[in-house]
Formats: C-alpha cells, structure tokens, sequence
C-alpha cells in the first residue's frame, strides 16, 4: 500500500497538462532567482496584468471550441477602447462609455458570426476581414491620435480596490466564473461543444448551429467591448494601435491551454493556466533583467515546450 | 448492381467547371477592381503601372506560393516574415562580408529552409499543430534577429546583386520573370508531380494518406522546408530591391502571405487549392493598395478597404463552392 | 412479379398506418436517391428496409426525419398530412431515429449527449438541471440493459458502446416510431442481443420501429414486414414467413446471389509470404505468430476488442512493435506503413471512411493514391494516364459511381470500400491484410467483394481477413488464428472451421 | 556609484533607439553606473511598456530613463513610477504628464521644419513634392510631418501632390513611392518621415530611373552613407545617442544630488553633405557631451 501512496502524485503529474507543469516550474523558478518575484505586490502585479488578455482568451476558448477563431479580436479591442474614451470624454459617464463599447464589440462579434455562420466564409478568413475593419474604424475615428482628457471615473477601474483586492483581478475572477458556468453548467455551454464536436448533431436535436454560433462569435465581441473598458482605465486614454496583435497572444494561450483545434474540446482552466504562464514568463525575466531579445524568444519557447509536453503526455 | 443503369451522369465539364468557375470568380474580382480603378486613375493601365503591381505582387507571391503548400496540407507557417527577416539580415552579412553575392543568395536560401525544416520537425516529430509551432517559432526568431541585428541596418550591396531585385531584362522587371518562372514550377509541382498529388492527398485526409502508404511525415518535412525556402527566396529578393536588411522588416509580410493564399482560394482545411489561386490572391491584394496609392486615398481608410475587399473576393469565391452536404 | 398483389393484401389487412410516406422522390447531384417510394408503418411492427448499398434507405430515413425534403410526394399521419420540415417536427409527431453515422458530440458525457436539446432546466435560466439529467439518464440505460455510468465522456467509449449510447438517446425520446439505420453493424453479439430484447419490448408497447440491416439473419429474427429498395425504387413489401433468403437477396440485388461466397481452393499452400513471429505492441498485443502462404485467405477472428485490429496495423507499420519480427517474403520489414506498401503489402482498414478514404476528394484521386509511385516512378503525374487507370479500376470492380471525379464522399458503403481495395490494386499488393471488410456492405457487395479476394489470391497473392461475422470466416477462410485478449489463443484448420470452435476458442474464460 | 538606472526604449528594431542605448550604456560606464534596458517585445506595444513599468517598480532601479511608447498613454505608467519614488528623465518623445527630473529630446517639429526648408530650398522654392510619412498617430511623426507641412507653406510655388503613410518602414515607402510614380510624371522632391522610408523611395527612384531630391530625418549610419555617395540630399539629425546620453547623465546626477538641467530640446541639424563628417563615425567610438556642452546642446 506505501507503494500506491508514492505513485500516486507522480501519475497525477504525468497526468497534468503541459501548461500546468510549465507554470509550476515557471513559478518554482523564478520563485528561487527572482527577487521579489513571490512578494504579494508582485504576484498581484502578475494578475492584474493578465486580466485584459483572460477576458479575451475566454471567449477565444469557446470560438476555437466551434472549429473558429477571431483573428478581429485585438483590433476590436482596440476600436472599443477608444469608444470608451471617446464617449467617456463626450459625456463624462464611464457607464455610457462602457455601453458604446460593449455594443461596438457585439456589433463585430455579430459581424463575423453573420459572416462566418451565414455567408459561410472561413472564421480565419472573415476576421482577417474584420480586423482589418476594426482597425481602419479605430484609425478614423481617433485620426490616428490618442484620446485624452478622459473622467478619472474610467481610470480608478484600474486602479482601484475592493476588499484590499485590485478590481481588474475581480473583474478576471468574475469573468472566469462566468464562462465556467457557462460553458459546463448551461445548455448554451453544452451546445457550443456540439457545434465543434458533431454540427449535425445538434440539427438532428432541432437546434440552430447558425444562431448557436452568431452568439458565440457575438460573445467574443462583447467581452472585447468589457476588456476595451479595463483597456482604456489601463493607459487612461485611448489609442488606435494599443490591442492589434493581442488576439495570437490569446489563440497561443488557448492552444497552451490544451483546447485542440477540431472536434471541439475545449478546457477553459487550461486557457486560464495558458495566460498566467505568458504573464509569469514576462513579469519572471523583466525582474531578472535578460536582454531583451531573450525574452522574445522565450515567449516562443514556452509555448512550444507546453506544447511539446502536452504531446509526450498525449503519447504515453 | 451494376446491370442496373447507372445514376445520371455528370455532366462531362462539372469537373472543370468545379475549378474552373473558382478560378473564373476569383479573376473576375481581380477585373473588376482593375476596372474600378482604371475609370478612377487614368495612370492605372498604363504598362508601367501593370508592370508595378506585379514586380510588387511577386514578394507576396513568393512568401504565399510556399505557404500555399502548407495550407494544402492543412497546415499553416506564421513564421514566414520572421523568417524573412533573420534569412535576409543572415544573407546581408555574408554579402558584406566576403562580397560574394553568391555566398549571400545561398546563405539566404539555406537560412530559410533550415527554418523550415525546424518547422517540420515540430510538426510532424513534436507534433505540434502548425499553428501553435510556427507561432512559438515566430517569437524565437524575432528574438535571434533583434539579438544578432541589435537595432542596426546593413545595408549597401553590390550593383550586380542589386539586378535581381531592381533590374529589368528585355523592358520587364526581373522579379516578374522570377514569378512566372516560380508560378510555372509551383503549379507544375502541385499538379503533375506526384509529389504534389500526395500533398494534396495528406491535406484531405492525413491518416488515409499515411495507410496508403505515403510517408507523410518525410512529405511534411518537404512541404515546410519549401515554405521556409520560399521565404528564404523572398529575402533575397527584398535584400536586393531594398538594398538593406533590418529586423523588422518581416513583421508586416506575415498576414498578407496569409491572405494571399485563402482570397486565392485554398482552403484552411487542406487538399483544396492552387498556386494559381494564390498568385491571383496577390494580385488582387496589391492592386488594392495600389489603388489606394494612385487615388491619395486617405491612410486612415486603408485597413477598412483592404477588408472590405477580401471579403468581397472570399465571398465571390464560396459563391462557386460546390455545396457539401 | 407478384409486388403490386401482395403489397396490396398487406394494406387491406391493417388499418390506417401510423405513418405514411406516398410517392416520394428525392434527387441529389447526378442522383436518383428515391424514385416515387412509397412506405407504411403500423404501430407494434418491426419493419425492416432492406436494399444494396445506395439503394435509398438512409436517404427515405432522413426524409421521414426531417433531415432531408423530398422533391415530391407526401407524408400522412394516423391518415392526415403533415409537413415534416425539419427534425424538431419529427420529435412532436413521436418519430425518433439512429442514425447511421453516429450523431453523438465526443467531448460530452452520456448524459449531456442523450438529452442534447431536451436538457431539464435547472434552477438558474439558461442552466441545467445536473442531477436530473444524470438520473434519466441512469434510467434508460438501466431500462435498455446497458451498464455504464452516464456521466463518462463519449469520446472514450468504444464504437460499440457509442452505438449503445445512440439507441439510448432515441429510446430516451418515447418515440412512437422508431427508425434504427444499421444499429448492430458496429455491435458484438452481446449487444446485439440486448438490442434485440429491447425491440421486443419496445414492440409490445405499440412502438412502430423501421430497421435497417444487412444482415440476412436478423431479417428473419425479429422482421414483421419487409419492403425492398433497389436503386431508389420500392420493390416490393412482403412477409418474412412468405420469402427465401435467396429470393430476398433476389430482390435486392435484381440477380441470383451465392451466399455461401464459393472458393477455388489451392490444392496445395504456396510458399510463404508473411511470418510474424513473437510479435508484441504497446497496443496490446503480445506474442502473436501467424503465417500467411500465397493463395491462402488466413482468417483472424474473435471477439471485438481481442486486438485483430491492432496485429493488423502492427504488420502493416502503423504501429509500431516492441517486440517480434515480421518477415515478408523471406526479408524482414520494420518501418512505417510506406516501407509495407512499396514491399507490396496492403492494409483495408476498419473504417473507411476516417482512415480508409479523403472523403472530399474524388473517386479517381483515391483510386490511384497508393498507386502513385508505381504508375508514375518518374516522379512525374499524368493526369490522363491516372484517368485511365482509375477508369480501368471502376470498369474492374463495378464500382456505381457517375464518374471517375465523383466525390468518394457521396457513394454508398459498398462502393467506398470496393474504392479501397481498389487503390491497393493499382498498387500491385501481394499481400491484403482485409479489416472487416464487409462491415455495412449489402450482401450483393458482399459476394462481389469475396469474390474479388478468391480472384485476388487465384492469382497469386495472400490475405489475412478480419470479421466479426464468423460465418463469413467460415465459409471464406482457408483456416483461421483466433484470438483473445490480445494473444492468439488458437488455430483452426480448414476442417476445423466452424462457428462453434471459433466462439469456444475465442470466448474469455470465466 | 554602483547605481542602477532602467532605461525604457520603444523597440528593438529601430537603429535610432539602438544609438540612444548606446549613449545610455557610454554615459552609465563613464560614471561607474549600471544599465538596464527594458523593451517591449513586440515593437512600441503600449500594454507591454506598461507591464513593464508595473514589474519595475517592483525591482526598484536607483533611477529611470523613459522613453514613453506612446506619450498619452503611457502617462499612468510614469505617475506609477512616481508614487514608487523613483526619479525619471524623460527622453525623446515629451509625455504628456507625470513629474520628471529633466526632459531632453529634439523637436520633431522644428526637424521636419528645418530639413523640409532646405529640401524646399535645393528646390529654389518651387517643385512637385510628395510626403512620406511614418506610423498614424506616433508623436514624432504627428510633429515631423507638421514641420513638413508649415515648411511648404512657406514656399508657396512648390505643390504638394500626395501624403501617404509608409508606417516608418523601408518596403511600404518603397512601395508607396513607385506607385506614387505611377500617377505623378514629375515628382521634385519627397519628405519622408525617417530615414528608413527616405532609402525605401530612394530605391523606387532608382529603378523607375528617375530623378528626385529627398530627404529623411534621424541622421542614421544609413542615411550618413547615402548623403555621402550623394544619394540623399540630407537627413535631420535627431541624435539620439546624445538624448541616451544626456539623459542617464541627469538621471545620475540627481541621485548624486548634482544639479540637472531641466529640459534640453536638442537644437535641430540638418546634415548635409557639407558638414557630415562628425557624424560619420562609428557608434562605439563616439563620446558623450559633458554636462558643460550639454546646456549649449540646447538647454532652455
Ligand atoms: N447528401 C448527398 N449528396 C449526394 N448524394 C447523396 C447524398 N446522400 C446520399 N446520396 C446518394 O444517394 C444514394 C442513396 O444513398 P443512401 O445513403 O440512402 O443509401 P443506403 O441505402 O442507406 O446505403 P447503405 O446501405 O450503404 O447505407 C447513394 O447513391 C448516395 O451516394
Ligand atoms: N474494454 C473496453 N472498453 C471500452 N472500449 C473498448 C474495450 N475494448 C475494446 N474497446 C473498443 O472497441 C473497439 C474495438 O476494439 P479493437 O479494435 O481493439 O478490437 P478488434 O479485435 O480489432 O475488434 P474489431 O476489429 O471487431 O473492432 C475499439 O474502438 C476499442 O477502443
Ligand atoms: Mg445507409
Ligand atoms: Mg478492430
């Protein structure tokens, strides 16, 4: 019996995800050689910053879980965050900000639910499209300015506590929970495993993949719109380049995640996991001062290590 | 069963048409976007300016047609530009150093396909999805130009290199012959080799290609390095018209490859496509800015039309499909 | 023919059909699926639809469902018309269906799965109501005699129990007609039997089922009635008390058929091609060692989940071996499945459809796919020759497909599979390893296709079949290895072939 | 002595910002100090430079030189750094806020005014020219572009043809440039926003085999040859090894409680190719200004 209690842990370790190990060893790591790095200012730090690219990795989860992705999702960010500032600005109410925003991003996330669900173009495709889109209206409106002057409502969001507990880190929690419940909990959840795992399933249920899959793309749309708030609070201005590019940071931290691309398997504390190691990969080497070209190439190696473990596993 | 008569038959040219009618949309978008422009720009029909979209379509072209086989294989290579730009910054040296242009379109060359074959080994040894490999590998080589670069420019390279890029032989610039010549080989390769035939094949069904006896991983192997051997060609080709090499330069080579190759109509999901379809993809994505050029349209617009465009193009293009049940 | 009468006595005798389907026709590109059939069921009948591959079945199934619309004719309920426009129309007039291709999501749980669309609602709008599903679950599979815990994730069962799960679903619906498309085609005998049990009940209960099959036996084991397609026309409606087997598959097929699939056995074994010796795989199989002679048909049976599969694909190198040694004309081979095909080895996989064929791609290009190297050892493809070779391969093996670039996609189980021996033919294999190649295939396909092999190893080549239909083995098979939790646990001569010895040997001991 | 200064630079790519660290690591060995640098992985990314800020004050440097990625937006980056005590320059591009011990930059304005006149003067006043300008939206190039502008105002014969954006990089000016060709039979003279973009038209003129004068602004080792062999006619220099310089040299100085100069704006030069020469050495043998030259370098 001593003999199980000691294979135990390990046959939970060979179990674990790669992202789980690689943010173990990560933590444990810079844990030992980076000053600071588990003071609770830092850890916090780490959080804090991760909670923009979680609001957009999450819903990136259920999109890669129906066979999509939202290349859009960084440019539409980017156009929402400006909406806040701008309307914020206009009206000095953060809330009006916040509702423009929200319904600019669902406005996209319709846009390439309709084009991808209904006109049937390839989701890589119609969000390339799309972003392109986002990205020329951020240009527009702002005239390829920054958008400052905005109330100090809209940045105390970022800065502000609750409970001893920064809100962006309650704002990641609660979105967490949200799509938790959402994805294992609710009917929609179920159904968005169906419309990667087996479309013809849910019809032959009697149930629409189309509308299923608008909402999904919708759902992306909008949290852009939540995170463009957060965004805006972040630099207390708007910028009409500031998101382009976070969504490959968001697909990476998915794909890290252990969410397969096909046949709709989906893991969202794994996507969770995936961005926190991103974030403690970046915090760890700026408190160890690496050049800096080693932190980019580092980026590339985590990601590719999490992947290559998660096949090892695969294989075993 | 057989004795039975057999279903209606298809008509002889459905198979044709299939392809054909794809090839037709996809040229028709690219007239009507000349048509558009040329009412608009009375420079744009001008020989010089034909001969300008497509000495500037062939970059993208060359970093497509290489991509273009990945996608077949349902694959995909972010790393393209990142690629580029370390192959070029590698082949600048070497030019600098020994003052061998040779050397350099060698160095630039094998850069490129040793990336690529990294690449494949991640993919088909690892098994990595592409996607995320040649994304981590994107990143890794960012960082190795930017350390080897350190935010310097080489540049400043002999006459006789300098021709590949700029020059132009009987009127025609060189990259448009380089084009041609590389559309000929790439079309020959995907459609009358048999290589190209089981490319085709691991794309619509890897594990049937692999029990049909395919070696799929050494044809993976084929197809990445290929890529990565395109991109290093693309190097050259930019290192030679430019006259200069710097870090950054791959960044904005990326999605437009990628672009290239779907509004071209080859599919994300493997075994459809053409390298063609690609080289039309191109075309349509340079005559875009092109336009945009010529009219003085204002910068801000320019992201917004180029999407509006490619999904009009797509969207042309799915009209064609043949609807899968 | 007598069709027209006795149908007509059929229908005299019962009174308004539960369901009724006059004069549909359904066309798809380039083909007549349904060709004004008309079809009745009455509630408490097993009705069974019997055709060839492509005759029409799933296609008349799906218009009953809702999944396809007719292009003409029309559908009466208890003698009223009713439209039945989508799937959700089906489930409120009580009309539940197994399909043939499974219709299950992998990545969720029985439970989830059975109830897709009909999830009780929990507290919360929008959620589900967790316990409850779990214990309806628990109460049809508990109802229907299968034992497993509804909560584990269908992406990890076996095909057989996904098939369970399936008919769990539709019994889940209270359906008051039933349609199952091949249920057992992917069942062991066990389950088989439990199925059976199930339809008995389920028939007593006044449930209207339609049951498709190919296997002639069940026909008369739990058939009321039977309407016969053939290329999308109805042939007939009769009785199973009132036919033959042998006129049964008349009827199908528009000829006579031997189904006791006549050999020409070699006299004498030829030399040998392939010795597997102390042959183990981490995929279960340990110390496996079978010979296989030209002009022999080897058969390798057991039960489902012995490891058939897995020596196949071991031998082929799909696999790869930890132990053991494979010797293939007298030089060994180890390697990936390319190294297998170029020595002239060919693998008919298990199924065709994932690991078989490019479902997207066309008849042609899957013709000569494994035959590349060989057409063309220039390296260089000729579009025409291949044309050729593919249209030479149809001609051969009467593959019913309008056209060489037809998509491999839209042709019937029989037709697929004779595309996958095909592109081994191109190839020149010497050696067939067959994994269960008559899965799903109507019978006229299938004396087509054993009579291909019996040409086959005439001529000089080898195989090595698996079935789970151990008659087939009988009557096909020179002798046979069987095997048994992933060892081969016996082997049985020619005049050793029965179906007793085979379940004797292959049965697990208690 | 022993003191550790972070200096923030916008990116890896841009051989401008490779000089000003240059000068920053010159400047931090002469006076017994350590550097460390901090850029964004991803070229001028706004949420990294403040992710940045966020880890750094954690480390807590004796001192920071900060060149913000984007002068509005990075400004609740540098009030962190201020509520962390941490003294910082600012240097290059003029945030829009936060407390600083000293600012030295050049004017981006007065540059694009200064070389846009001595183009516009080659030109005796009158020409078809065509702008080039940089990334939408980047202080430099708002401000460069402004100076470019008002410099044409000021020479009313010449005309301008067309302003399209080459996002400071060498292939899109290339490309802009022969496609500008296209529509434009005569074209004088092009402004482009740097040096990169200058080059990229400069290689579009040469294949079309036509003629133009132009210029760029940043004075690189690049644009230095160019003006040399003739082929550009000049380059503003933005010099930016003197801003990393000058830069680490106060924010030492003010944690040795030296006295700092509060701002520099650097005056502008246009290198030409009469008075090239000082700036055509290498970047490792080039000294940096004393805190004496510094107040002559333009202190206001
Ligand atoms: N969606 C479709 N598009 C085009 N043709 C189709 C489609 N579905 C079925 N067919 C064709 O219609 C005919 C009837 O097919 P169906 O699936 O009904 O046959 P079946 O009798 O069920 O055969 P099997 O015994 O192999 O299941 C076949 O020739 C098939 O190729
Ligand atoms: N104990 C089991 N629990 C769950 N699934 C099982 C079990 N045993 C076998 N299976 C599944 O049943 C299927 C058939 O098993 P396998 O292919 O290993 O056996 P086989 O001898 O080749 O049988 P067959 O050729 O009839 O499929 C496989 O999908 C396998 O995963
Ligand atoms: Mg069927
Ligand atoms: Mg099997």
């Amino acid at each position: 019996m001593s003999d199980t209690a000691i294979v135990s842990p390990i046959r939970t370790l060979q179990r674990l995800p790669g992202v789980a190990i690689v943010l173990v060893l990560l933590i444990a790591l810079f844990g030992a050689i980076a000053p600071g790095f588990l003071s609770a200012a830092n850890l916090s730090n780490v959080l804090v910053q991760s909670t923009i690219l979680t609001m957009l990795a999450l819903p990136m989860t259920l999109i890669i879980m129906t066979e999509g992705i939202d290349l859009s999702m960084g440019a539409v960010l980017t156009l929402t965050s400006l909406c806040v500032a701008i309307v914020s600005l206009a009206t000095t109410s953060m809330l009006l900000g916040l509702c423009a925003a929200v319904l600019v991003g669902t406005v996209f996330g319709l846009a390439n639910g309709w084009l991808v669900a209904i006109a049937k173009i390839p989701p890589f495709v119609a969000t390339l499209a799309t972003l392109g889109m986002a990205h020329g209206l951020s240009l527009i409106v702002s005239d390829g300015q920054s958008v400052v002057g905005i109330p100090h409502s809209v940045r105390d969001i970022y800065s502000a506590q609750l409970l001893g507990i920064p809100v962006p880190i309650l704002m990641g929690v609660a979105s967490y929970g949200v799509f938790h419940g959402l994805l294992y909990h609710t009917r929609f959840g179920t159904y968005v495993f169906a419309l990667g795992g087996n479309r013809e399933a849910l019809r032959y249920a009697g149930l629409s993949p189309t509308r299923l899959l608008i909402t999904v793309y919708a759902i992306g749309g909008l949290m852009a719109g939540v995170a463009g708030l957060l965004m805006t609070a972040r630099m207390n201005s708007g910028h009409p380049t500031a998101g382009l590019g976070l969504e490959f940071d968001a697909i990476a931290a998915v794909a890290v995640g252990g969410t397969s691309f096909e046949r709709g398997n989906g893991w969202l504390l794994g996507t969770l996991l995936g961005v926190l190691a991103v974030g403690v990969l970046r915090n760890g080497l700026n408190l160890i001062s690496l050049p800096s070209s080693v932190q980019v190439a580092s980026v590339g190696v985590l990601v590719i290590a999490a992947m290559f473990l998660d096949g090892l596993r695969s294989r075993a | 069963m057989s004795d039975v008569a057999k279903p209606a038959p298809l008509p002889p040219w459905s198979f044709l048409s299939q392809n054909a009618a794809q090839l037709f949309y996809r040229l028709l978008a690219a007239f009507l976007i000349c048509l558009v422009l040329s009412v608009l720009s009375e420079s744009f029909l001008s020989l010089g300016n034909i001969l300008n979209v497509l000495r500037q379509a062939s970059l993208t072209f060359f970093i497509a047609s290489g991509l273009t086989l990945v996608v077949l294989t349902a694959g995909l290579d972010l790393s393209v530009g990142a690629n580029v730009a370390l192959s070029a910054c590698l082949a600048g040296t070497v030019i600098h150093q020994t003052g061998s242009p040779t050397l350099g379109i060698i160095t630039g060359l094998f850069a490129g396909g040793i990336v690529g074959l990294m690449n494949g080994v991640m993919v088909t040894a690892m098994r990595i999805p592409s996607f995320i490999a040649t994304y981590g590998m994107l990143w890794v080589l960012n960082g190795v130009t930017y350390w080897y670069m350190a935010g310097e420019t080489i540049h400043g390279f002999p006459a006789g290199f300098r021709q590949i890029g700029s020059g132009y032989f009987l009127g025609l610039p060189i990259p448009v012959y380089l084009l041609l010549v590389f559309l000929a080989i790439g079309s020959f390769f995907a459609q009358r080799t048999t290589w190209g035939q089981e490319i085709y094949a691991i794309g619509a069904n890897p594990v049937a290609a692999r029990l049909s006896g395919i070696p799929v991983n050494r044809r993976l192997l084929l197809v990445y390095t290929v890529s990565g051997t395109m991109a290093g060609l693309a190097s050259i080709i930019f290192l030679s018209r430019l006259n200069s090499a710097e870090a950054d330069i791959g960044e904005s080579l990326t999605l437009p490859a990628i672009a290239a190759v779907l509004i071209g109509g080859t599919s994300l999901f493997g075994g459809v496509g053409t390298i063609f379809g690609t080289f039309v993809g191109s075309l349509i994505l340079t005559l875009v800015l092109n336009g945009m050029n010529l009219l003085s349209i204002n910068a801000n617009w320019q992201p917004l039309v180029t999407g509006i465009i490619v999904i009009i193009a797509v969207w042309l293009d799915m009209k064609t499909r043949r609807p899968t049940a | 023919m007598s069709a027209e009468t006795s149908a007509a006595t059929l229908d005299a005798a019962s009174h308004v059909p539960l369901l009724e389907l006059r004069g549909i026709s359904k066309e798809f590109p380039g083909v007549k699926a349904l060709d004004d059939v008309s079809f009745a069921i009455q509630p408490g009948e097993v009705h069974m639809l019997l055709g060839e591959n492509g005759a029409g079945k799933s296609s008349l199934m799906k218009v009953l469902c809702g999944a396809y619309r007719a292009d003409a004719g029309a559908i009466y309920y208890k003698g009223n018309q009713v439209t039945i426009g989508s799937t959700a129309d089906a489930q409120t007039l009580g009309i539940a269906v197994i399909f043939q291709e499974f219709s299950l999501v992998p990545f969720l749980d029985i439970a989830q799965n059975m109830f897709l669309g009909r999830e009780p609602k929990g507290r919360l709008p929008g959620t589900i109501d967790r316990r409850r599903i779990l214990a309806d679950a628990r109460r049809v599979l508990e109802g229907i005699g299968f034992d497993i815990d509804p909560s584990v994730i269908v992406d990890t069962l076996g095909v057989a129990q996904q098939q369970m799960v399936e008919i769990a679903k539709a019994i889940s619906q209270n359906a008051r007609i039933l349609v199952m498309d091949e249920p057992t085609a992917a069942l062991s005998d066990r389950e088989a039997e439990l199925l059976f049990a199930l339809i008995g009940r389920l028939k007593a209960e006044g449930v209207a089922i339609v049951y498709i099959s190919h296997r002639m036996a069940e026909v008369f084991a739990i058939g009321d009635r039977i309407t016969v397609l053939r290329d999308g026309r109805r042939i007939d409606q009769i009785r199973p008390a009132d036919v033959t087997p042998e006129q049964l598959v008349r009827m199908m097929v528009g000829r006579n058929v031997d189904m006791t699939y006549p050999r020409h056995f070699a006299e004498q074994p030829g030399e040998l091609v392939l010795q597997v010796k102390g042959l183990s795989a981490t995929t279960g199989i340990s110390d496996i060692n079978i010979e296989v002679r030209r002009g022999e048909i080897v058969g390798l049976c057991g039960l489902v989940g012995s490891g058939r599969t897995e020596v196949a694909r071991a031998i082929f190198g799909a696999d790869p071996i930890s132990e053991g040694e494979i010797i293939f004309d007298g030089k060994p081979i180890a390697g990936e499945p390319d190294v297998a095909a170029r020595r002239g080895i060919a693998l008919i996989p298990e199924s065709r459809k994932s690991e078989g064929l490019a479902l997207l791609r066309s008849v042609g290009d899957n013709l000569v796919v494994a035959a590349l190297k060989k057409l063309f050892p220039s390296g260089l493809f000729d579009p025409r020759s291949a044309q050729r070779t593919a249209d030479g391969l149809i001609r051969q093996l009467r593959i019913a497909t309008p056209a060489a670039r037809q998509t491999v996609g839209l042709l019937s189980g029989g037709n697929q599979q004779k595309v996958v021996i095909g592109k081994w033919l191109a190839a020149g294999a010497r050696l067939f390893i067959f994994d269960e190649p008559t899965r799903g295939i109507d019978v006229g396909a299938k004396s087509e296709i054993f009579a291909l092999i019996d040409r086959l190893v005439a001529e000089g080549a080898a195989a090595l079949m698996i079935s789970s239909e151990q008659i087939e083995i009988c009557h096909v098979c020179d002798r046979a290895y069987v095997m048994r939790e992933g060892r081969v646990a016996g082997h049985l001569a020619r005049s050793e072939l029965t179906e007793e010895n085979i379940v004797r040997l292959g049965m697990h001991d208690e | 002595d022993g003191e550790t200064i972070a200096v923030f630079t916008k990116n890896q790519t841009n051989p401008f910002f490779q000089t000003v660290r240059v000068g920053a690591d010159n400047m931090a060995k002469a006076l017994n100090a350590k550097i460390l640098h901090y850029i964004p992985t991803k070229p001028d990314s706004i949420p990294e430079q403040l992710s940045q800020i966020e880890d750094v004050v954690v480390k807590k440097p004796s001192a920071i030189v900060f060149t913000p990625v984007d002068y509005k937006a990075m400004v609740p980056g540098v009030e962190k750094i201020n509520d962390a005590k941490i003294p910082v320059v600012n240097i290059t591009d003029r945030s829009a806020g936060g407390k600083f011990v000293s600012f030295i930059g050049a004017d981006d304005y007065s540059l694009g005014l200064e070389t846009g006149r001595f183009l516009l003067k080659t030109l005796g006043g009158k020409g078809n020219v065509v702008i080039i300008e940089g990334v939408k939206g980047s202080l430099t190039n708002v401000d460069r572009v402004r100076g470019f502008n008002d410099a044409l105002k000021e020479n009313p014969g010449a005309k301008l043809l067309a302003s399209q954006p080459g996002n400071y990089q060498r292939l899109q000016a290339l490309q802009v440039m022969e496609n500008l060709m296209q529509s434009n039979a005569q074209i004088d003279g092009v402004l482009a926003a740097n040096d990169a973009m200058a080059v990229g038209a400069i290689e579009a003129l040469d294949g079309a085999n036509r003629k133009a004068l132009v210029i760029g602004i940043n004075g690189t080792k690049e644009a230095i040859d160019a003006i040399k062999s003739g082929k550009l006619l000049a380059s503003g220099d933005y010099n930016g090894f003197a801003q990393g310089c000058l830069g680490t040299m106060m924010a030492i100085r003010s944690l040795r409680g030296q006295p700092v100069i509060a701002e520099i704006v650097l005056k502008p030069t246009v290198i030409t190719k009469d008075n090239y020469q000082p700036f055509d050495v290498s970047l490792e043998q080039r000294t940096c200004p004393s805190f004496e030259d510094a107040s002559k370098l333009g202190a206001k």
